[in-house]
């Protein structure tokens, strides 16, 4: 279908980079590192883009998922292989919880008040399992032991090292398909309503609470995704300082606004000038990468305010190509 | 970019006109510069470039009729594990390294060590303490420094045997893994030793004011104080406990007080407080106590290690704990390549199980089976008369604990432990 | 016994809210007046309080006098980061200041770290304190409550007075309007950022009399995530709201402290935050733009 | 008293204006006729520095003020009405009309202005303390021209201020223009009630793509027939 | 009766917006609604479409109860409207926005038919060409007559149009008027009402008149003898204009 064109780039810019993750030696993590960042960029973006709201609290949401494959490996372990689609499972039902709970409260606000509201309840999150011991408390799940015990070290390695990176890989040509599907059918439209004006958009028919929590579902439970493959899965430990910390969402609403809100090619843009950026000063320039990266950082918004891809895009606004820019 | 070229990589061989053959060997870290371990990083950086320094200057590695020079390689990774995780990669492929410096504390180790663990490559723990880190069974990574469960056993030791009437013991600690490992232990061994836990709380990570917990603390009435987690909140203990009028007999804080700037920050509040430390200037740590053991010698003497530091670093800075940590891991390197003749990852490995030797740090020996370190000691520090002083274990001390520390009060009126 | 270290923690819980209150009042100016949500708010509490900590350390300036400092410091940052960057993004998306601030956060901070490299420091000024049955007051505590309630009032009294500040307020109601009135627009901007700055850093110099150890240049993140709750609980954009929702803060952390622990089992100090932060979402339930926000 | 020549402005990269040439005599309503989107708005705001002009002058007196920032022009004596009014909402009508007589000139003159602001609208002395966002459109408007008033300008741009008035008030309103005519105010208006606006101006211009088509007094406008049926479709 | 307004009441703070209104609107007709400025029509038009929830009184729609119905469960129902204020969609194009309208309205059309009819309808409104074109860079009256079209893809039964003609040249005014005209015949829209300070083009369009005074109705009937009446050309008109 024709709607489908605009994946052909993104498809193209995942499959070269894994291309060039495999055969390039000492590339492969980085690649990954970029696929990372790529992913929460299109999850959140999911959201962010098409509504137009921020989630500060975003993180919260791979928290999540980090937690319910941490949960399925860790307090599961007897169930083998198997406790790995649990993971899968329970990272998106708790994912789904917290949607609800955040969903039902927090989409009620608007704008700003809703960003802030949202770190809310990822600090707010974080505390309770800290202070009231859940899954671990601070200690967190430690599951390297666990796994290599189970599953033999072979195995436990090829988990963190193979299946969670091809799992996030597939996580992310999904999320870009849904990202595609979301922007050409109602649901996008509706949602392009609702970011550029909520009132009117209910006088126009629109169950603005519904598509709202579409986005917000989809978003959220592609990042537990993520924080279930890339965080648990990868690391294989959950500490809760860690995955509640509120710096990812920042990165990650960064890279959304460094490619461009509410396109496909926007957060993958801009997760691939990110994380490359990132990597490579920090290899060039180890310690000083980030008193460089900022001053980039700080051109790029000032020339691409819209992002990236919405300059390219402004660019080439009557051209054939656009059909492919989504 | 200012460096357009990347360094060469591998073991390019150096110009030498004759005698052996000399190549480099890298070591690869992935330090943390930035983010929240930029501290711990910059000054394990200086460790391990000091030791390789030494390494090379003392005739390098000498392992069949090739000599080695040590080169660190290293990379920022932000104290972040995604960054860890690519760095680890690129060392062991695109560098080819095969000796990894594991980066800065046990979350972001635990990170690398599946990677590590796929490229073969070994990695040595100089800031990763926690213990699980070495119950998961990674063969190939090792530990140099002292594990979490014994950062305060030695401070509990001392005072049973100072004052075995002391015996109300109140921990107040950070609610974060690397604390609370150290202090469930210290729990536990404060039991056997007949201590009486008469207060225990927390207090989450980024707390800028503990007054709720010492409120309550001061009630409780200890006569000792176990607890801190890291540089901010355990400098943020003392100073409140000293607003709060807290007067306790004795208090150990972990990690802050092993630093200058805890002093300079607090000024005479700092006087008597302890802190375990994986190291310390003064330590009695040298070749003759080595001979005296029986146990074999490698490295620069403290001598030579601080002022190698000092060049390094600049005259004003002192070395850390972190410091000697990290160029033991790079001396323990080099050892068991030495003793192995070999730079084969595994030959090495085998080579360190039994491997034991004296360096500035003290002694290295590991745990065949986990990878543990269990040769070296921790020392318990102490500020007494503005110097940082070793006051435990006493085959280690420079100087005799100050028990019971000086109230606040006298404190305050300027008294210090030497006065 | 409870009653009493309930006590001590209400009155620490409001001298915290007060630098908490005024550690806001940046925030939500600048966001008011330029819809500019500071990503990079707590680099310059740091900058204050590294400005608190070598005026002490290096001239033996009292934290109080280095307030003058301060103020001259975040005027002279704010300006400069307006000029070079925020002026440009005004036209642009809502969100992309948000990126620009973020880049100026890690800029600041890195910069710092460069010239003053990772170390915690702190400093001791140590002048005594009050004697209470239950707790101790230090009086460097009160003072950093006193000066915050001294610098919002001042604030207070410059905004509905002069004409400035009525200016300020005409920009953040009708741009245009405001120009037909004579008003120049970008000065409004450059020097509400300004001054949002100047407070900002201000608070930094205070939250060093709170907590005067563990000053280091990654110290913001922490202060800039309790910042963005006040500022929302108080009613995005109104200094003022900030300043009470501070108080309010700070008297559920410290406060509710007692009141957690007689629960068994759990950590009680964690869960403050827990609560703090669940009553803000609650706040937010009743009344959506916080509590002292328009429409 | 204002020459506007070979004005050329627009938004972003697209040109509106290409070339505008009108002047504007002292103590006099001068209208700008013209269809919708040929650029009225667009001359206003340039002329006021709303957005910057390309290319052409705008002189004041004599005085080049071209790249002349708004606030100075309203030192000048120059201000505005903007279309859509651009109050201040949550202040009292009172404040609105303190806010007018924000510099220091015109702070002076506040006694004067505010007796002829309450004279012209008894309507907002009446609502004076009434936030300004909750008046009805004709209360806005009038609460528009009377916050201009305070800046005690000698010219003032009128955009559009009949819009979506009542009939009634739409007679108040062009009433009102010609009283502060009266008063010895210039005026440059900008409307699309033909009708009433040539019955109270001066001159009048016919902006047509950016571009003046006609410009006369304003007999010659009632005159011309072409003109009336070319452009103002009547 | 397609629409059916029972004694309701609509109040700001103190302020009585719309107080105790009857109101009855026929199928099939074209009824104009003026009024001083402030007496109530925008509300009205909220009220209507859901935007505000009355106080008091009741609201029905072909016989249904939808006073409390959100307005976009009432939009399905055949109801679409204008803003007084356009409020165009702004980043999207002008043939998104009118697409919307098709998907969401009683048309409830799926993607690619809401795009044809949104081409379909900027062409009956005369702004075809500026169809790919970013709804903000438009003009007020072409985001006017964007916003005609978004309401007129939503098929509706009843179209409220809040001052769609001010700021039109005079010449547009007559054309648009027809245009609306044509389409009510056309497109069986049973009802449009239209709120208009110009009394030209109420007289030219609308069959029947209310007129709004404090937020009461002052006086309804045929155009000619309600705008002629004495009390409304002393609240509303201030002299005679037809
Ligand atoms: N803010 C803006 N951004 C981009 N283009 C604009 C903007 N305002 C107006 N335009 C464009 O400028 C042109 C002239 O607009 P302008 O508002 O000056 O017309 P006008 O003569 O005042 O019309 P009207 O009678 O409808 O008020 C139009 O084509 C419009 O598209
Ligand atoms: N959201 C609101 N809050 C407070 N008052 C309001 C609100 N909306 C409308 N009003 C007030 O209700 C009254 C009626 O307003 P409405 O907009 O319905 O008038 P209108 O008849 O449409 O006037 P106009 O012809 O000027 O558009 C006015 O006094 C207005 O100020
Ligand atoms: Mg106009
Ligand atoms: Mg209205």
């Amino acid at each position: 279908m024709f709607k489908f064109k605009s994946l052909i780039i993104p498809f193209a810019i995942y499959i070269i980079l894994i291309a060039i993750g495999l055969s390039q030696p000492g590339l492969w993590q980085p690649i990954m590192y970029i696929m990372f960042y790529i992913g929460i960029g299109v999850a959140l973006n999911n959201f962010m883009g098409l509504t137009g709201y921020v989630d500060f609290g975003y993180v919260a949401f791979l928290a999540m998922g980090a937690y319910g494959m941490g949960v399925a490996l860790g307090y599961f372990t007897y169930l083998g292989i198997w406790a790995i689609p649990l993971g899968f499972v329970l990272a998106l039902i708790f994912a789904a919880l917290l949607c609800t709970a955040v969903g039902g409260v927090a989409l009620r606000l608007r704008g700003a008040y809703f960003a802030i509201a949202t770190i809310g309840v990822n600090e707010g999150l974080r505390y309770l399992i800290e202070g009231a011991k859940i899954w671990g408390g601070s200690e967190g799940i430690i599951l390297s032991g666990k796994l290599r015990k189970t599953f033999g070290p072979e195995f436990a390695n090829y988990l963190s090292t193979f299946v969670a990176d091809a799992a996030l890989i597939i996580i992310i040509f999904i999320a870009s398909v849904i990202t595609v599907y979301m922007i050409n059918s109602r649901v996008g439209y509706a949602l392009l309503a609702v970011r550029e004006d909520e009132d009117a958009a209910k006088v126009m028919g629109i169950n603005v609470t519904k598509y709202k929590l579409i986005a917000f579902f989809t978003s959220a439970t592609i990042g537990a995704m993520i924080g279930a493959s890339a965080w648990t899965l990868k690391l294989t430990y959950v500490f809760p300082e860690d995955v509640f910390f509120i710096h990812y969402t920042v990165e990650a609403i960064v890279i959304v606004m460094l490619g461009g809100a509410g396109t496909l090619l926007g957060p993958v843009v801009g997760g691939l000038i990110y994380g490359a950026l990132k990597y490579y000063l920090s290899v060039i320039l180890p310690g000083f990468q980030l008193l460089v990266f900022a001053p980039l950082l700080l051109v790029i918004v000032v020339a691409f305010p819209e992002g990236v891809v919405g300059f390219v895009k402004k660019k080439l606004q009557e051209r054939g190509i656009i059909e492919y820019i989504t | 970019a200012q460096q357009p070229e990347e360094k060469p990589t591998t073991t390019t061989p150096a110009a030498t006109p004759t005698g052996p053959k000399e190549e480099t060997l890298y070591f690869g870290a992935p330090i943390s510069l930035s983010g929240k371990f930029a501290k711990e990083g910059q000054m394990s950086l200086w460790g391990m470039q000091v030791a390789a320094q030494w390494i090379n200057e003392n005739g390098g590695i000498k392992v069949g009729n090739k000599v080695y020079k040590v080169e660190i390689k290293y990379y920022d990774d932000e104290s972040k594990k995604e960054s860890v995780q690519s760095l680890i990669e690129r060392l062991a492929t695109v560098d080819k390294v095969k000796f990894i410096l594991a980066p800065y504390s046990s979350g972001l180790t635990m990170a690398a060590a599946p990677i590590a663990e796929k490229y073969g490559v070994l990695m040595n723990s100089h800031g990763g303490a926690s213990d699980y880190i070495f119950e998961q069974g990674y063969y190939y990574v090792v530990q140099t420094l002292s594990p979490a469960s014994k950062y305060q056993t030695g401070f509990l030791d001392m005072v049973k045997t100072l004052d075995p009437d002391a015996k109300r013991l109140a921990l107040v600690y950070e609610d974060k893994e690397f604390s609370r490992a150290v202090h469930q232990a210290a729990k536990e061994y404060a039991e056997k030793l007949g201590f009486e836990i008469v207060y225990e709380k927390t207090y989450p990570a980024g707390t800028t004011d503990l007054s709720p917990i010492l409120n309550e603390l001061k009630a409780a009435n200890p006569d000792v104080l176990i607890g801190g987690g890291h540089f901010a909140d355990g400098q943020l203990l003392a100073q409140q406990l000293a607003e709060l009028n807290i007067n306790i007999k004795a208090i150990s804080i972990l990690v802050a007080p092993s630093l200058p700037a805890f002093y300079e920050a607090l000024g005479t509040k700092a006087e008597g407080i302890s802190a375990p430390a994986q190291w310390e200037t003064g330590v009695k740590y040298s070749p003759e106590v080595a001979e005296k053991l029986g146990v074999e010698w490698y490295g620069p003497t403290q001598e030579e290690f601080i002022k190698m530091f000092k060049d390094l670093a600049g005259e004003d800075a002192e070395p850390s704990y972190h410091v000697a940590e990290a160029a033991a891991a790079v001396l323990s390197y080099a050892k068991a390549i030495e003793k192995a003749q070999s730079t084969d990852v595994d030959r090495v490995r085998e080579a360190m199980n039994d491997l034991e030797f004296m360096c500035v740090y003290g002694m290295w020996s590991i745990d065949p089976e986990t990878g543990k370190q269990v040769g070296h000691d921790m020392v318990i520090i102490q500020w007494q008369n503005e110097e940082k002083k070793i006051v435990w274990p006493e085959s280690a001390a420079n100087a005799k604990p100050c028990y019971p520390m000086p109230t606040w009060d006298e404190k305050a009126e300027g008294k210090t432990c030497g006065s | 016994m409870i009653a009493e270290q309930l006590a001590a923690n209400i009155i620490y819980g409001l001298l915290l809210g007060g630098v908490y209150g005024l550690a806001t009042m940046g925030l939500s100016l600048i966001f008011g007046v330029l819809r500019v949500v500071n990503v990079g708010h707590g680099a310059f509490i740091m900058v204050g309080a590294f400005t608190a900590f070598w005026m002490f350390t290096l001239y033996s300036i009292p934290p109080l006098a280095s307030i003058v400092v301060a103020v001259i410091v975040g005027l002279a940052m704010g300006f400069v980061v307006f000029m070079t960057i925020i002026r440009r993004l005004l036209d642009a998306p809502e969100l992309s200041t948000l990126l620009a601030t973020f880049g100026i956060g890690v800029f600041i901070e890195e910069l710092s770290k460069f010239f003053w490299g990772p170390d915690y420091v702190g400093y001791s000024w140590d002048i005594g304190g009050i004697s209470l049955p239950f707790t101790e007051l230090p009086f460097t505590k009160l003072y950093a409550f006193g000066s915050s309630i001294v610098i919002a009032a001042l604030l207070y009294v410059w905004f509905s007075r002069t004409k400035l500040g009525k200016a300020i307020r005409a920009v953040v109601e009708d741009k245009e309007g405001a120009m037909v009135c004579g008003i120049n627009v970008n000065m409004v901007y450059a020097l509400s950022f300004a001054i949002g700055i100047a407070l900002t850093v201000t608070s930094g110099v205070l939250v060093t009399l709170f907590t005067p150890v563990g000053i280091n240049v990654y110290m913001g993140g922490d202060y800039t995530l309790k910042a963005f709750v006040i500022a929302v609980l108080g009613g995005l954009g109104s200094p003022w709201g900030a300043f009470y929702a501070g108080f309010i803060f700070g008297l559920l952390e410290n406060g509710s402290y007692t009141l957690l622990g007689l629960i068994p089992g759990v950590e009680p100090f964690g869960l403050t935050r827990f609560v703090s932060f669940t009553a803000l979402l609650l706040i937010l339930l009743l009344k959506p733009t916080g509590l002292l926000g328009g429409e | 008293m204002l020459k506007v020549s070979k004005l050329e402005s627009g938004y972003g990269e697209m040109q509106v204006l290409w070339g505008v040439d009108l002047e504007v005599k002292e103590k006099s309503i001068t209208t700008v006729l013209g269809p919708n989107g040929a650029g009225k708005s667009t001359t206003l705001k340039a002329i006021f520095g709303i957005i910057s002009p390309w290319n052409g002058m705008v002189e004041y007196f004599g005085e080049d003020v071209t790249k002349t920032p708004p606030h100075k022009k309203v030192e000048m004596g120059i201000t505005m009405v903007p279309e859509g009014r651009h109050l201040f909402p949550n202040m009292t009508v009172e404040d609105n009309l303190l806010m007018g007589a924000y510099l220091s000139r015109a702070e002076e003159k506040f006694e004067d202005s505010l007796e002829l602001v309450y004279t012209l609208f008894p309507r907002l002395k009446e609502r004076e303390e009434q936030k300004a966002g909750t008046l009805s459109g004709g209360e806005q408007q009038m609460l528009a021209i009377g916050r201009a008033l305070m800046t005690s300008p000698n010219l003032i741009l009128m955009d559009e201020p009949s819009q979506g008035l009542a009939p009634k008030l739409v007679k108040e309103v062009f009433e009102t223009i010609y009283k502060l005519k009266e008063e010895g105010l210039t005026i440059l208006l900008v409307e699309q009630n033909v009708f009433s606006s040539l019955d109270i101006s001066d001159y009048a211009y016919v902006l047509h793509e950016g571009k003046i088509a006609f410009g006369g007094s304003v007999d010659e406008i009632k005159e011309s027939e072409d003109i009336k049926k070319a452009y103002l479709g009547v | 009766m397609l629409l059916k307004l029972e004694n309701v009441t609509k109040r700001f703070g103190g302020l009585v917006a719309v107080n105790k209104l009857d109101l009855e609107v026929e199928e099939g007709e074209a009824l104009g609604i003026v009024g001083p400025n402030g007496s109530g029509k925008t509300t009205l038009y909220n009220l209507i479409s859901g935007v505000y929830i009355p106080d008091e009184g009741k609201i029905i729609f072909e016989g249904k109860d939808i006073t409390n119905l959100p307005p976009h469960k009432r939009a399905p129902l055949g109801l679409a409207r204008t803003f007084q204020i356009p409020r165009p969609f702004g980043s999207a194009s002008v043939r998104e926005n009118v697409a919307i309208g098709a998907m969401f309205g009683r048309a409830h059309a799926g993607v690619d038919e809401a795009l044809e009819m949104a081409d379909e309808y900027l062409k009956i409104v005369g702004i075809y060409e500026l169809r790919n074109k970013e709804a903000k860079l438009l003009t007020p009256l072409e985001k006017k007559l964007m916003e005609l079209a978004r309401a007129l893809a939503m098929k509706p039964k009843l179209l409220l149009l809040d001052e769609l003609l001010a700021g039109m040249n005079p010449k547009d005014i007559d054309k648009i008027i027809d245009l609306i005209k044509r389409v009510k015949e056309e497109e069986n829209i049973a009802v449009v009402s239209m709120v208009e300070h110009l009394m030209h083009a109420i007289t030219k369009f609308a069959e029947r008149v209310v007129v709004m005074h404090q937020g009461r109705k002052l006086l309804e009937g045929p155009t000619i003898e309600v705008l002629n009446h004495p009390e409304v050309i002393e609240v509303y008109l201030g002299g005679r204009v037809v």
